[in-house]
């Protein structure tokens, strides 16, 4: 059941509480501390003195999924760390999102074989991919911006 | 005379307590942090108590010149049980400040000597732990000796008297698992414990006696009643005298209960050289001086006291004769010299047994520490020797003194203050002993023919046994491996023995015949006759000693033993007395047949047939009962905690329903 | 007593029944404990009626705060186990609410026959049960009782730690010598 | 009682909370900011101006939050273990003065909601019950971590508690009074009592920092070792709870530091000029709040058998002894 | 509002301490109950002492409280120990006094 | 050639009759497996090679007989040389004696060449798959083990493969 | 809260103690997300209380199959893979692999290749302990410092970039030399990134070594001692902080390391901070070797002119025939090196790094098998952690700076 069904049809007041709520989200992105391979040096990168992606509000990286709202799924997935990964992002609560720092968590990158999964895409939906063996800091905050483009535009009615 | 209650006492006289409450300091500092300390650490505390106690005896003293006739500082009330009114107080006289300066001046010596003395003696015996121990039991017995010279009543006494005796039981067997088959040291100790047990049981009766008599036991209520009591009932004063005699023979080792203290030298030498020769052996001479106007009440008594005396110092000086142990013969000694001050009192001369006291608190106690210390080194070199040769060939006794020889100048030091200590003791002039024995022997010269002669000879083998000593420690040549190794003492042990060897020389001053003073100090506290020096009587004991040491050097000098298994050559041409003499007369064997024996019979009666047979079948009876009866309520035990609950709940509601309904 | 302090104190005294009946009845020991907790915090409100400021905070701080504190650490390392409904003790549950019974009963009669000497709530002075006057007759008149408690405390301290106490082996040397 | 003086209390209080809870929004945005600073960042500024408006953000985005109780766990307890965290937290300044009294509408109304004779103790007693949510969380979640939090949490705040008891005891000694509003009227005629009380204000800066789980002392949730400790499971509303707790705690205890030992509102011409009072009090606490952060930007955690150590063999024996020092200087001055 | 009120209260308060000790198993719940059983006592202490205008009542409570912390630290681990032994907290398990 | 590597292999082959094959200057020890445990025991205990840095194994199928050559890398720390210890195994069920005891840094070496080419080691401790999911099938480093690539996309095959690519469902 | 599979206590009944059977201790699953372990590792820990009993490792959730994918491929296009093994070390990773090639067909490198080599791999080395440093800080919650050396890391970032276009993975080294020579500004961004270091790192320094919580935290913690070092076959800093100077740049030198003057950092105590200690002190050997380097960086090529193996320069083709071709042959083929095994070695920020190769004769390798330290390292913490308390763990994770790539391979 909808919160616009609840609500009943207020017209502009859902579409500012609508504005605010997404305004809100992209503000205070928390990231679950976690990070896989060589693309989670990079994140750190990202998170550090030079590029400090703490101006957006995302320098509290929470240990615990369940206060988390995004997830960066920073390297290669192998076959045996696929069931935590989905474990992870089943703990995490709505609304949530996933961003595939690098070739290999996007589509398995150069590690074409039985160990890697290819793309984590098989196991849990991603938001955005960014390109990159490891991508550049910036090219992270970047997809961090995309994201936030992608979260403006969602609706009452998608929430649930 | 006595005790004033005046409000004017000089504000110094306040600090007496602490002559017991510094020690007692030492003991708790040690006890509770002395794990943590070390070793100089806790010895130098315990030698500063001392030392502090000594510091506040000299207030006293300066207090004293100028209120001589002194003051008793109450701390609190003990207890009141009916008429009997015992306070906790101090008694500052002219008497129990002499008695502290001396105790507490050898005392504090004695301590610092034993620093080094047991940290030596604690790595030989095998047991450092011990180290501590045997400081605080040494603080232990300055308090208790405190207690005892400064007490205002008999009650306090009683306990100074009972704690010295406790104290010295401990430091006999200190080592009690040493010795010889593991219990020797051990029953050393209960041997001293019980045979004064003995004498105490005389004091005890004699001080119910006096409250019997005076109903008071404060030395201030008594001594000027005596007079109009002894009038009263004068075979009461006899009884109070003699069974206070009895004690003085179990503390200070006279005719018949001295067997203790040549036993006693098991402890370690620091403990024979200040319990058993300077300051507890000799509380009962200070007793009887306190006493004196009990004594005075009592001529016959009196007498006793005289023989007693005057036959110990004899007998004792025999026996010495022919002891090998060093100690032993030093301790034969002591119960010599205690005989002559017992005597002295005897004779009514208690400023001269006083003295002598002091003197001989410096001079015995300087010749026990020297023995320690020429003991100490035979084991030092014991040790070495065995490293050396890997064998236990060199395991000798280190005290007996055929096993010695030749250690003059292996240990200068040591031999220079020993011979001042056994000239001192001989009664050499001008040396302190010489002043103070001839004091008593010229008050028996005055009084008594019989005694006189008696003191003479025992004065004669005084000096006989402490040359014959000399020369077979020092001259000759070595006769063991041992002896040949020794080595002078640390500073630590020969400072001490150097500080006594002086006031052994100087001693005879505090009361130089016409000069000083000693009994005019006393005046202000007991009765004194004023003495004499005799010209005549001094030259004779002069000369007899000097006599008796060149016979010794006859005998001992000239041709020195050879082997430490040569016979004595005194033995040689005595036979079989020497044999006699060198087992002490047999005495302990004689008492072993008249006492011991029977006693055990009969306390084997009582175990077997009245004990185990008749007690022990109603207590039996009794547990039977109980047992049926518990295994019958066994039934309400179920083990659950709460069913238990339920019965005390159920207990208070019906305790409650009576309350309401009371009525 | 105004009518408001009667229905406040009335409403306090049924919160502090409810709550300790429900600590009685409840399966689960820490909600036993959440319950004493509410019934103490309640007493203390009333502590504070009865001009007790100073004992109704350290009812709050001692009970509340250090002794239920323990016991939900002590639930929390046990585990609250839940123990069945079954009773062991023959008799023992009838006997207990008897006797429950005419214990309150007893306690009523005595409230009713027995109560000359009881009077109503006195209003009291701001500084009656003032931290001073507590503190001077604590050190003053009950100094000895206080010494002892004192002791006592220290006692069961000790006590606490010596009964708690594993003996653990020597710590990096043991460990390793198993595996 | 009248209705006037009802009214003035519960107009206080409301001052009173509405001050916490949005000054725990911004020490959150001055701790993130101060902390970036520190680590040559920037810190949050894009949400709004100078990122001013990222509390709100975060607050909204959390109420927005799926709400989550994971299965397993205790519901009732998991709920209100959040809920008995904030309230200690917000009534524990109800004691404090803000300031000298004003007069406003005729009437003389004094800075504080209520000025009991046992105001210290009224800390004690409320910072004792605060450690109730975190434990009880940590025990409702069913998870390893969370309890191991939770157990660690018990422990150390029944720990520290002594201790910060302990360091009251030296101010109210000083000013003679158990009431936080004699303290600091004691303070105006001396001097501050940190010149005065030295080490009880070290012992209180310390056990204050334990006691509300901050760094070097946030062994209940040591990210490292505990992940989130007793509040992994928690999500969304529940988990600003106990977020806002600790904020506002943080508040709390430089409030009441800068009370006793930086002489509350005291400060010059404040006599004269009332409405500096409570602009000193928050100066100072501001300043407190600072080093807070400056000191978990700088430390390492404490191991926890150490923080134990800490404050059971040197904190507490020191703080008795000042307690001891203090009463015999008291005496010996008198 | 009469004493008798608090007195009143005080005695349920115990009675109810009592019968938790009479039925509940769980040895935790059962020194709880003592704890209760504490207070009871304690409020009719104060009780008397607003009553009589006697500082003893508040200085006994406050003893009672030292004891009770005394008593809880010792019986805590008494509890802790005996659930390292048994493995429960079961007081009817612990029945070894049976005779 | 150093002087003390060339003792060590003359003793060994004399003991453990064991053939050298030299290259790049690189020595290696064949032995038969069964001789293993005594052969390096011997090499720790008398000649210093004290490191065991490598427990790996090589697959030739299906070119040879034996089909595994279990490595054995060595190391002396004293003498700062490197030998190189290799076991023939036989094809079908390879096992061979552990090394644990001698050298417990073999403990997750062999559990890894257990893991990845199925020898079996007689007597370990705890041999249980290392990098591998417990539950895999294979042994992925066998050279009949196919390295199970996917096709790679491109425009003509892209439609194809994302039809049948997993996705992941919310 | 990531137990993937509840483990049953039965299951491990032969590595966990009586004690855990019966439910006395307390079994805690760490990992594989965890922010204390460093990637993907999960721990099993037994605890009793607070206190570690037990440690039992499980590793694998990185396990790329690296191995299994070079034997596809052609010897220079395997080299990929190598630098994302160990992923803080990324040209350590390509020069063990290119020495390796190299001694197998015998290749010469020249002397500028050598020198560069040298530069970078020691740049790679500051780079890898620099992130070390920041996040065993950060383990002991010192988060300051983490960002600090962050901060630092950028310029080695830029440098690699600088001269192959990536900032991680480089794959710049190549066998028989190097990708390219490297680009103008090149000395100068080293010697400039010289000239701040020194300071850095006495900053860090400062920060760490005189907080009394951080030494308190280290010292004496998870204390290896010599013999079980080399039992377990532990190298690189872990045995140099236990007073054993095993550095292979000094043993058994390569790429002319023989040629400098640099210290082996040596520390006793084998405890956490002995390993801090050695890590800082390398830290200012290999500014001193870069400087060596730089300072003497000779002129001329930078590739091997065996055409067999090594691609022609670009401006060859146009003119000479046969380097077509062999461009061609190198490219499409590949080449070729004799049948024969080879085991190379190098010292990685983590320690001995080794790489066994095997050839057939094709062109593609037959088996290659890389020898990691963490894999090593890794395998010693029971032993360091056993008895110590949890968040001590913790301390010595850091301390032995796994990478979870290097030992999952």
């Amino acid at each position: 059941m909808g919160l616009e069904q609840k609500t009943g049809n207020m017209g502009i007041v859902t579409t500012k509480l609508e504005q605010v709520v997404n305004w809100s989200r992209t503000g205070s992105m928390w990231p679950i501390l976690f990070g896989l391979a060589c693309c989670a040096i990079e994140m750190m990168s990202a998170q550090a003195a030079n590029n400090d992606m703490s101006r957006f509000g995302m320098e509290l990286n929470r240990a615990s999924p369940r206060q988390s709202d995004l997830m960066f799924v920073a390297g290669r997935v192998s076959r045996k760390m696929a069931p935590v990964v989905r474990r992870l992002y089943d703990q995490m609560p709505a609304p949530k999102w996933v961003i595939a720092i690098g070739d290999c968590a996007s589509c398995g990158g150069v590690f074409n074989n039985y160990a890697i999964l290819q793309g984590v895409d098989e196991i849990i939906p991603v938001d955005i991919y960014i390109g990159g063996c490891p991508p550049r800091p910036e090219a992270i905050i970047h997809g961090v911006l995309t994201l936030h483009d992608k979260v403006r535009q969602e609706k009452l009615k998608d929430w649930a | 005379m006595f005790l004033s209650e005046t409000t004017s006492m000089d504000p110094l006289f306040l600090v007496v307590p602490l002559v017991v409450f510094l020690p007692l300091l030492g003991i708790l500092v040690n006890w509770l942090f002395g794990k943590r300390l070390g070793e100089k650490a806790i010895g130098t505390i315990a030698s500063l108590a001392v030392g502090g106690s000594f510091v506040v005896s000299l207030i006293l003293l300066f207090a004293l010149r100028t209120d001589p006739q002194g003051f008793s500082v109450p701390l609190m009330q003990w207890f009141t049980v009916g008429g009997l009114d015992i306070s906790w107080s101090f008694r500052v006289d002219t008497l129990s400040v002499v008695m502290m300066l001396a105790v507490n001046l050898v005392g504090t010596l004695i301590h610092i000597y034993a620093i080094g003395y047991m940290h030596e003696d604690a790595i030989h015996q095998g047991d450092p732990t011990r180290y501590r121990r045997f400081f605080i039991f040494m603080n232990l017995f300055i308090i208790a000796m405190m207690i005892l010279v400064s007490a205002d009543n008999f009650l306090m006494l009683f306990v100074g008297w009972e704690g010295v005796g406790l104290c010295s039981y401990l430091l006999i067997g200190f080592w009690f698992d040493k010795g010889e088959g593991g219990i020797a040291n051990a029953q050393a100790g209960k041997k001293a414990f019980i045979t004064t047990r003995i004498g105490d049981f005389g004091l005890l009766i004699a001080i119910f006696l006096i409250f019997w008599a005076f109903g008071s036991l404060n030395f201030g209520d008594i001594f000027p009643r005596v007079g109009e009591v002894a009038a009263n009932h004068p075979g009461l004063m006899l009884a109070i005298t003699l069974f206070m005699l009895m004690g003085v023979t179990g503390k200070s080792a006279q005719i018949p209960l001295y067997v203790w203290l040549p036993d006693a030298m098991a402890g370690p030498t620091p403990v024979s050289a200040l319990i058993h020769a300077a300051t507890m052996v000799t509380a009962g001479v200070y007793l009887m001086t306190r006493s004196q106007a009990l004594y005075l009440a009592a001529p016959a008594a009196q007498n006793v006291v005289m023989w007693v005396g005057a036959i110990t110092a004899l007998f004792a000086a025999i026996i010495a004769v022919a002891q090998f142990d060093i100690k032993k013969v030093l301790a034969y000694s002591t119960i010599s010299q205690l005989g002559y001050m017992v005597a002295a009192v005897g004779l009514g001369a208690e400023t001269a047994a006083m003295f002598h006291l002091v003197t001989h608190a410096f001079f015995k106690a300087l010749l026990f520490l020297s023995s320690g210390s020429i003991i100490l080194s035979l084991e030092r070199a014991m040790e070495e020797g065995a490293q050396g040769s890997g064998s236990h060939a060199t395991n000798i006794d280190p005290q007996d003194m055929r096993n010695m020889g030749g250690l003059r100048k292996k240990m200068p030091t040591t031999f220079w203050v020993y011979l001042v200590g056994a000239l001192t003791l001989s009664g050499i002039a001008p040396l302190a002993g010489f002043f103070s024995k001839d004091e008593i022997i010229a008050a028996a010269n005055n009084t008594n023919g019989i005694i006189f002669v008696v003191l003479v000879a025992a004065a004669f083998l005084t000096a006989f046994y402490m040359g014959r000593q000399i020369l077979m420690v020092f001259f000759g040549k070595a006769r063991t491996k041992a002896a040949s190794l020794a080595k002078e003492s640390a500073p630590l042990i020969t400072v001490p023995l150097i500080i006594l060897a002086l006031l052994s020389i100087v001693g005879g001053a505090i009361n130089f015949p016409g000069w000083l003073n000693l009994e005019h100090w006393l005046e202000h506290t007991i009765k004194v006759h004023e003495s004499t020096f005799q010209l005549p009587v001094a030259l004779i004991s002069l000369s007899i000693a000097l006599i008796a040491i060149l016979i010794a050097w006859l005998i001992y000098g000239r041709k020195p033993l050879a082997e430490s298994t040569s016979k004595d050559p005194l033995a040689r041409s005595l036979g079989g007395v020497f044999t006699l003499v060198n087992q002490k007369f047999k005495v302990d064997e004689l008492y072993h047949f008249l006492f011991i024996g029977p006693y055990e019979k009969l306390a084997d009666f009582f175990a077997h047939p009245v004990d185990q047979g008749f007690i022990d079948g109603i207590a039996n009876g009794l547990g039977n009962l109980a047992s049926e009866t518990g295994s019958w309520l066994r039934k309400l035990q179920n083990g659950f905690v709460r069913s238990y609950v339920l019965s005390i709940v159920a207990g208070i509601v019906i305790i409650l329903i009576y309350l309401l309904v009371r009525v | 007593m105004t009518l408001i302090g009667i229905i406040f104190y009335g409403f306090l005294a049924i919160v502090a029944i409810v709550s300790a009946v429900a600590m009685l009845l409840n399966r689960s020991a820490i909600y036993s404990a959440l319950f004493l907790v509410l019934n103490f915090a309640t007493i203390a409100v009333l502590y504070l009626a009865l001009g007790a400021p100073f004992i109704a905070f350290t009812q709050v701080t001692v009970y509340a705060g250090a002794i239920m504190i323990l016991f939900l650490f002590v639930i929390a390392l046990l585990g609250a186990e839940k123990l069945s409904g079954h009773e062991p003790i023959k008799g023992q549950r009838t006997m207990a609410i008897v006797l429950g019974l005419i214990f309150v009963v007893e306690l009523v009669l005595f409230l009713i026959f027995r109560n000359q000497g009881i009077q109503p709530m006195l209003a009291l002075t701001q500084d009656f049960a003032s931290p001073q006057k507590i503190g001077i007759a604590m050190f003053t008149q009950y100094l000895l009782p206080f010494e002892v408690v004192a002791f006592i405390l220290l006692s069961a301290t000790i006590g606490a730690i010596v009964l708690t106490r594993v003996e653990k082996p020597a710590r990096l040397g043991a460990a390793r010598g198993k595996k | 009682m009248d209705a006037a003086l009802i009214w003035e209390w519960v107009i206080k209080s409301l001052v009173l909370i509405l001050f916490l809870t949005v000054g725990f929004a911004y020490v959150t945005y001055y701790e993130r900011r101060l902390l970036a600073r520190i680590q040559a960042r920037i810190g949050p500024n894009r949400v709004g101006k100078f990122g001013l408006l990222q509390p709100v953000s975060d607050a909204v985005k959390l109420i927005f939050k799926e709400e989550f109780t994971p299965a397993g766990v205790d519901k009732f307890i998991f709920v209100l273990a959040p809920i008995l965290t904030v309230i200690p937290a917000l009534i524990i300044l109800a004691v404090i003065p803000w300031g000298v009294p004003i007069r406003l509408f005729g009437r003389e109304i004094p800075l504080f909601i209520s000025d009991i004779n046992v105001g210290v103790i009224y800390i004690m007693a409320v910072t004792s019950i605060s450690v109730y949510g975190i434990t009880l969380a940590g025990w409702a979640s069913n998870n390893k971590y969370a309890l191991l939090g939770g157990l660690r949490a018990t422990a150390q705040m029944i720990s520290y508690e002594l201790a910060l008891g302990l360091s009251f005891v030296g101010p109210a000694m000083l000013a003679g009074s158990l009431s936080l509003v004699e303290i600091v009227r004691a303070q105006q005629s001396s001097v501050w009592y940190v010149i005065l009380q030295p080490v009880a204000f070290i012992i209180f800066f310390f056990a204050s920092i334990a006691e509300i789980n901050r760094a070097p002392f946030d062994m209940p949730e040591a990210e490292q070792e505990l992940t989130a400790g007793y509040h992994t499971e928690y999500s969304g509303m529940k988990f600003a709870l106990f977020f806002m707790a600790e904020y506002i705690k943080m508040i709390a205890i430089s409030v009441i530091g800068s009370t006793l030992f930086l002489g509350g509102f005291d400060g010059p011409f404040v006599e004269s000029q009332p409405w500096l009072g409570p602009i000193y009090l928050l100066a100072k606490t501001f300043i407190w709040l600072g080093v807070l952060i400056w000191v978990r930007a700088t430390w390492p955690r404490l191991r926890y058998d150490r923080l134990m150590s800490l404050g059971w063999k040197i904190l507490f024996p020191v703080a008795l002894l000042n307690v001891i020092v203090t009463a015999v200087v008291v005496v010996l001055v008198n | 509002m009469p004493t008798s009120f608090f007195l009143a209260l005080s005695a349920i308060m115990f009675v109810l301490g009592i019968l938790g000790v009479l039925l509940r198993r769980n040895a935790l719940v059962i020194f709880m109950s003592l704890e209760l059983m504490f207070n009871a006592a304690n409020l009719a202490f104060v009780t008397f002492a607003n009553q009589y205008q006697l500082l003893t009542g508040q200085i006994f409570v406050f003893f009672i409280m030292a004891v009770a912390a005394a008593e809880v630290a010792v019986g805590l681990a008494l509890m802790v120990a005996i659930f390292r032994n048994k493995g429960s907290v079961d007081i009817d398990q612990l029945n070894s006094l049976k005779g | 050639m150093n002087e003390y590597l060339k003792q060590v292999i003359t003793a060994m082959e004399s003991r453990f009759n064991t053939s050298l094959e030299q290259f790049r200057e690189e020595s290696s020890l064949i032995v038969k497996p069964a001789f293993i445990v005594p052969l390096l025991t011997a090499l720790r205990d008398e000649f210093q090679f004290d490191m065991l840095m490598d427990v790996t194994a090589v697959d030739y199928f299906p070119q040879e007989t034996p089909r595994f050559h279990a490595i054995y890398q060595l190391y002396s720390m004293q003498h700062n040389l490197r030998i190189q210890v290799r076991a023939l195994l036989d094809g079908n069920a390879p096992s061979i004696d552990t090394v644990e005891s001698i050298y417990p840094s073999a403990n997750w070496k062999e559990r890894e060449v257990y893991d990845l080419f199925g020898i079996l080691f007689v007597g370990h401790s705890d041999l249980r798959r290392i990098q591998m999911p417990e539950d895999w099938v294979g042994h992925p480093l066998r050279k009949d083990y196919p390295l199970g690539y996917e096709e790679v996309q491109f425009t003509f095959n892209f439609e194809d493969i994302m039809r049948n690519k997993p996705q992941a469902k919310d | 809260m990531t137990d993937i599979r509840e483990v049953s206590v039965e299951e491990l009944r032969h590595l966990v103690s009586e004690r855990a059977l019966t439910g006395e201790t307390m079994l805690l699953n760490m990992g594989p997300q965890h922010p204390s372990t460093h990637g993907v590792l999960r721990l099993l820990i037994e605890l009793d209380g607070e206190i570690v009993v037990n440690i039992i490792p499980d590793i694998g959730f990185l396990h790329t199959g690296i191995e299994k994918t070079i034997e596809t491929k052609t010897y220079e296009k395997s080299e990929v893979m190598t630098d994302r093994q160990d992923y803080l070390n990324p040209l350590g990773n390509n020069l063990v692999y290119c020495l390796a090639v190299e001694k197998l067909a015998e290749l010469d490198v020249p002397e500028r290749a050598q020198a560069i080599r040298v530069i970078l791999a020691e740049l790679t080395r500051l780079n890898s302990h620099l992130l070390w440093l920041g996040t065993s800080g950060l383990d002991l919650a010192a988060m300051s410092v983490f960002l600090y050396t962050m901060r630092e890391r950028e310029f080695i970032q830029d440098i690699f970039e600088l001269v192959s276009g990536q900032r991680m993975m480089t794959t710049y080294f190549r066998p028989g030399g190097l990708w390219r020579d490297v680009p103008e500004g090149f000395e100068k961004a080293v010697r400039n990134f010289l000239a701040i270091m020194p300071r850095r790192i006495k900053e860090y320094d400062d920060i760490l070594r005189f907080n009394e919580i951080f030494v308190d935290r280290t010292k004496g913690i998870g204390v290896i001692s010599a013999e079980d070092c080399l039992a377990y076959g532990l190298s690189g800093p872990v045995i140099r902080a236990c007073g054993i100077p095993h550095d292979l740049r000094k043993k058994q030198p390569y790429s002319g390391y023989e040629q400098y003057d640099f210290d082996v950092a040596v520390e006793e105590g084998g405890d956490v901070y002995a390993r801090y200690r050695v890590r800082l002190k390398e830290m200012t050997q290999s500014l001193r070797i870069i400087e060596q380097a730089l300072n003497r960086l000779p002129k001329g090529p930078v590739r091997s002119n065996n055409r067999k193996y090594v691609p022609p320069p670009r401006a060859e083709i146009g003119v000479s025939m046969e380097a077509l071709i062999h461009h061609f042959k190198l490219w499409t083929e590949g080449f070729k090196p004799p049948v024969g095994h080879v085991y190379a070695t190098t010292e990685s920020p983590r320690g001995e790094l080794g790489c066994y190769m095997e050839s057939d004769g094709s062109s593609k390798p037959y088996r290659v098998h890389m020898v990691t330290p963490s894999f090593v390292n890794l395998q010693a913490l029971p032993l360091m952690g056993r008895g110590l308390y949890i968040a001590d763990l913790v301390a010595i994770i850091g301390s032995i700076d796994i990478v979870l790539g290097d030992a999952d391979r």
